[in-house]
């Protein structure tokens, strides 16, 4: 359980930008910070770390008071047992990525995941290799692994699959999942990305200049948002063709793309590039179960 | 020719260098790190021993030292420490000489590292020594370079204080910048070139060994 | 900046165990002939280096005569140095409990020794004649610390970092170091004599009327006082 | 029209990585490279620019050589006239956010977009903050414009949106858009994101391992990989309720959320997370536009 | 108490540490740069200015600065430059005496700058040299001040190369470090102490002006 309690205020050139947290976080959740950028996210994850320090409050993890202004206690971040994957991924420049992964184990930490991470992410190739010859995303994958070599209790993953294509985000969104079910981790994410946030989280916490102005389980933060349990997409079209008397309009929602039958009248006020809603007249939809990917 | 000068300079800039080395990774590492307010005052001082004349600082280091003063005879007679006419002399003077170069290079090399380097390694439970010695310093390897073969050469050159508190004793203070201003002094130009030019070669081979390795030209010998 | 190339200026360079003797001179000299004096002090062989370079000196005042000998040897000097007063040696002490004398040094309580380097300072190879001739070289081997100049000898022994140390009578007779410590004069006939000689360099400008008749004041009775004054012997 | 036809070899610790490159672009088009992490985009985009010259081979932008091996003509990146969103910003610390758009206006540009880039890019807050008092998202903004800021020639953006939220990034994906029809860019976009690529490019370059390995629109490219043309669509079971006699079972599409109606056998072996297929019987889709936003 | 020494010093200690700082920025830009293989003789070549004692540097600047000499005789008659004994002859001395301390912490600083600052620069038609102003030196200000605070400073401090080409002359090459090793000489340790804490006060002052400045303790007066 972390109780979160506190205020910051962050000097910036042109005044004041205020972080003002209250939050309650069950042991074994899994977290998702959402809001605009700018909004305190990364602030957020930096003070639970340690990195920074709050102005006044407190922060309780399982009652033990990591901060209280009042008794002023202030644990170090090196007491916290926390895994943080940085947004600027802050590897060590002169580690390779094997002893980065290396440096980040804990004296005494019995098992040895180092082989297994580096296995997932797909890092065994570039095991020798510094940070400064890696790709992004290699990057990105480097770092994660690193945060989660510690065995953390609590894991703070800052946009962490945002430079991934979607083949090995998807990989390595089910391994933090799996990670943060084995490990019982408390774990928060920040993430701009819905698909990911649905497929992990259990709350997510929207921010808006620097304050949590919602906060709710995924479905019910975003149904209102979105369309809600109508079959009806939202997408672009991308070309109008004609075929004898009707025209096949291909419209792109997401990443999947339909082709829909209109007529000259519905095609008038339509044009490439413009943003519509394709909607079901009577819709009967069936579901069918994907075969696990071995 | 006569080695002992040269082999003493060497044994006297090593240990310098050494003893300086450790002194200023946590002096400089404060500094990079501190937000006292009298870090502007500590920053200042380090680099006043470079602004007095070196004849002139060692002269103040030979009354200190001095048995007949208070601080040089608690050194004495605590410490067992005699600094004046000795090589342990020399050390602490040339220490003090060369703090500014070897302390504000690397200060400025750890001030230029990235904020989430450290960071990362305490969310990782690694203490700062840790940090610094696994981390950090790894990273500014050319500041170190610098502090490294600055207070070095410096030692090596080094001659007014050396001069003062040393006492140019054969085999124990007598130095090479000694013995060759020894030899311009009596007009034995050709022994003063002779040494200076090996002095030179010499400390021109070891640097350029240094700035090799440091450049990556050795690789294939040296991995 | 602007060189002041004034006729009545006259610079001269001088050795630094001179510089107490030479002080009054200058002031004697100026106050006598209203000519300027200004006097560059440094060691001996640093000074010859530099006029041998084109140092603008008009007068080279050494604490020995094999620099100024140097100098005539390649040209740059008029006439041979003559030699204008004789440096004697003394011991000294700055210790409160010692008392200045040869056997002292042997003791215990003498941990250093200072002198000036025999090598180069004329007084500091009288000191290593001293102690050849009492025998005591070998047995103070380990004490001796060696000054650059006898300016250098004289800060090891006032500092107290050496006890006791030789150095010239000029330094003890000085007005700053009047009351200062102890010493003895060495024996005459325990070193050689100690000859210092003058010299006017030659330069490419027309020879000075000062510099020649500063050279000619030290020769004189007046001059011959003062160099006496200082412990500098001037009989020839 | 650039003509790419060039070879590199990066040395790594490990070997080599060899890119590979034969491409035509015409001008004006907008292209996006896609590809797996550490497929050679950056480098690709950084041989363009002139930050990395190749081994042999040549780069004919309107017909005038920028580089060539036999020839021994290499343009320096000052003489190409490119805008260039660098992968970790490369904002200027020393300069603040207007700054640094002034330093890259160009000698003699007649028109002044800093006011009109500081707007749109939400900018205008943080105009006097220096890049190390911003968030990820608005550095990232901040690099944006930047390269807007000199009109280049070419456009170069390596996961400019990345760090966004989806709100901002559809402003930004419309402003790139604009902007690269305005100036009569060639644009070339590093993006994981499919819907973002589908939006903005009209050519789609997929690399790996150094290598081209199809190239062609985006629909062709993607439809193969996608369920193409039939209206269902691939999403996560978020939960499973009892309703009566029936289940109601929620579906994450993208991030819409839909509800279909199943039965006791069909619920059988459906579990919360499952990837599942949702499809349409009887499907008679309608189209409508969704008006222009202000 | 004699003002001029102290005047003295500091303008030639202000000359040297700017014209050095001329000489040094594009020196260590090319260092920094380069990937030349002659990149580690120059580097070693740098530091070797230190390793000689000032005061046989300074016999050898004389010997080779000298009127008597070919090179002496080309500046001469050539520039018009007299390097010995007079005031530019000191500085060109100091330069070369004082060229590592800039060097070094400029090139160490350059180095440590991501190279993607050069390249946005280059990307957007900035010339080296605008970027080279613009952009990185902004960026490696501390290790600039650590270049111009040790010039200074050494320069301040410098004695024997000083006393050899300049010949203590009043008002052009009698400096304070000379004039206070003078007074020490004659045994006058007031006057030297009068000098050298005159000195030590005023450099003091001057350093902690730049730190506290760079530190940004006096931003509410500075910006
Ligand atoms: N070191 C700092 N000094 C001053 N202000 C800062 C600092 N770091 C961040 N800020 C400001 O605090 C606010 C919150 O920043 P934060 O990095 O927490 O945002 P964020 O939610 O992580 O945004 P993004 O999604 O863009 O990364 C922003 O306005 C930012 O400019
Ligand atoms: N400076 C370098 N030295 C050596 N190898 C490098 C260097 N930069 C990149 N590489 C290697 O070259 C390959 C291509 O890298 P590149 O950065 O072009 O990939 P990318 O497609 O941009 O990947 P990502 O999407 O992860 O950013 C990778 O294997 C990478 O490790
Ligand atoms: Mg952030
Ligand atoms: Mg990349």
């Amino acid at each position: 359980m972390i109780k979160l309690s506190y205020q910051k205020q962050l000097k910036t050139t042109d005044g004041f930008f205020e972080l003002s947290i209250d939050l309650d976080i069950p042991k074994g959740a899994f977290i998702c910070l959402y809001g605009p950028s700018g909004a305190g996210k990364t602030s957020f994850l930096r003070i639970l770390a340690g990195l920074l320090a709050p102005d006044k409050g407190s922060i309780l993890v399982n009652d033990i008071p990591w901060y209280h202004s009042d008794k002023k206690i202030g644990l170090s971040p090196q007491k916290r047992n926390i895994g943080y994957v940085f947004q600027d991924y802050a590897l060590f420049p002169n580690m390779t990525v094997q002893e980065n992964l290396k440096f980040a184990q804990r004296k005494g930490q019995t098992k040895d995941l180092i082989p297994e991470l580096m296995e997932v992410m797909e890092l065994s190739q570039l095991a020798n290799r510094t940070p400064d010859t890696l790709s992004g995303g290699q990057k990105q994958r480097a770092a994660l692994a690193r945060a989660l070599v510690q065995q953390p209790d609590i894991l703070l993953l800052d946009e962490p699959l945002a430079a991934l294509d979607a083949q090995i985000s998807t990989k390595l969104q089910d391994y933090i999942l799996n990670a943060h079910r084995d490990y019982s981790l408390t774990t928060i994410l920040v993430s701009h990305d819905l698909g990911e946030i649905m497929k992990l989280t259990d709350t997510v916490v929207v921010m808006e200049q620097g304050r949590i102005t919602k906060s709710g389980r995924p479905q019910e933060i975003f149904m209102n948002r979105q369309l809600s349990g109508k079959f009806q997409f939202t997408g672009t079209i991308l070309s109008i063709e004609k075929q004898d008397v009707i025209y096949v309009v291909t419209v792109l929602i997401y990443n999947t793309i339909i082709k829909v039958v209109a007529d000259a009248t519905e095609i008038q006020e339509l044009r490439n590039g413009d943003s519509v809603v394709v909607a079901s007249k009577a819709f009967n939809p069936v579901i069918y179960k994907i075969p696990e990917r071995s | 020719m006569n080695w002992e000068p040269l082999l003493l300079t060497f044994e006297l800039a090593l240990t310098t260098t050494i003893a300086l080395l450790l002194v200023s990774i946590p002096l400089a590492y404060w500094l990079s790190k501190t937000t006292s307010r009298i870090k502007p005052v500590i920053e200042t001082l380090v680099s006043m021993p470079l602004v007095l004349p070196p004849t002139v600082l060692g002269f103040y280091f030979l009354v200190a030292f001095s048995p007949n003063n208070a601080f040089g005879e608690w050194l004495n007679s605590w410490l067992g420490l005699q600094l004046v006419f000795s090589f342990g002399g020399l050390v602490v003077a040339s220490m003090i000489y060369s703090l500014p170069f070897m302390v504000q290079p690397i200060q400025a090399g750890l001030a230029s590292l990235p904020a989430s380097l450290s960071e990362a390694a305490a969310v990782m439970g690694k203490s700062r020594n840790i940090t610094l010695f696994k981390v950090l310093l790894p990273n500014i390897k050319k500041s170190l370079l610098t502090g490294i073969v600055l207070a070095f050469a410096h030692t090596v050159g080094e001659f007014g204080v050396v001069l003062m508190i040393g006492g140019n004793i054969p085999g124990r203070t007598r130095v090479a910048s000694i013995a060759i201003y020894d030899e311009v002094e009596a007009l034995n130009y050709e022994a003063a070139n002779f040494y200076s030019l090996t002095l030179f070669a010499i400390t021109f081979g070891m640097l350029l060994l240094v700035y090799l390795i440091n450049g990556g030209y050795l690789k294939r010998f040296w991995k | 900046k602007k060189i002041n190339e004034d006729k009545t200026l006259i610079r001269m360079a001088v050795a630094a165990n001179m510089q107490y003797a030479i002080k009054e001179l200058a002031d004697q000299f100026e106050k006598d002939t209203g000519f300027t004096c200004e006097v560059i002090l440094g060691s001996s062989g640093k000074l010859f280096a530099q006029i041998k370079e084109g140092a603008p000196y008009d007068l080279f005042i050494s604490a020995d005569l094999t620099y100024p000998e140097a100098l005539y040897t390649i040209d740059l000097t008029h006439e041979p140095p003559r030699v204008y007063a004789y440096g004697t040696l003394v011991l000294w002490t700055c210790s409160s409990t010692l008392r200045p004398s040869l056997e002292v040094t042997e003791t215990d309580s003498v941990q250093h020794i200072a002198l000036a380097n025999p090598k180069t300072a004329p007084y500091g190879k009288a000191a290593m004649e001293v102690l050849d001739f009492y025998g005591l070289s070998s047995k103070l081997q380990d004490k001796l610390v060696y000054g650059e100049s006898i300016g250098q000898t004289n800060q090891f022994i006032t500092s107290g970092a050496a006890d006791i140390g030789f150095t010239s009578q000029s330094v003890v007779e000085s007005q700053a170091m009047k009351n200062k410590g102890k010493w003895i004069r060495i024996i005459d006939t325990a070193y050689t004599p100690m000859p210092q000689g003058v010299v006017l360099i030659k330069r490419k400008k027309p020879k000075k009327q000062g510099a020649q008749a500063f050279y000619e004041y030290l020769f004189s009775e007046e001059g011959k006082d003062i160099l006496q004054k200082f412990g500098y012997s001037v009989h020839e």
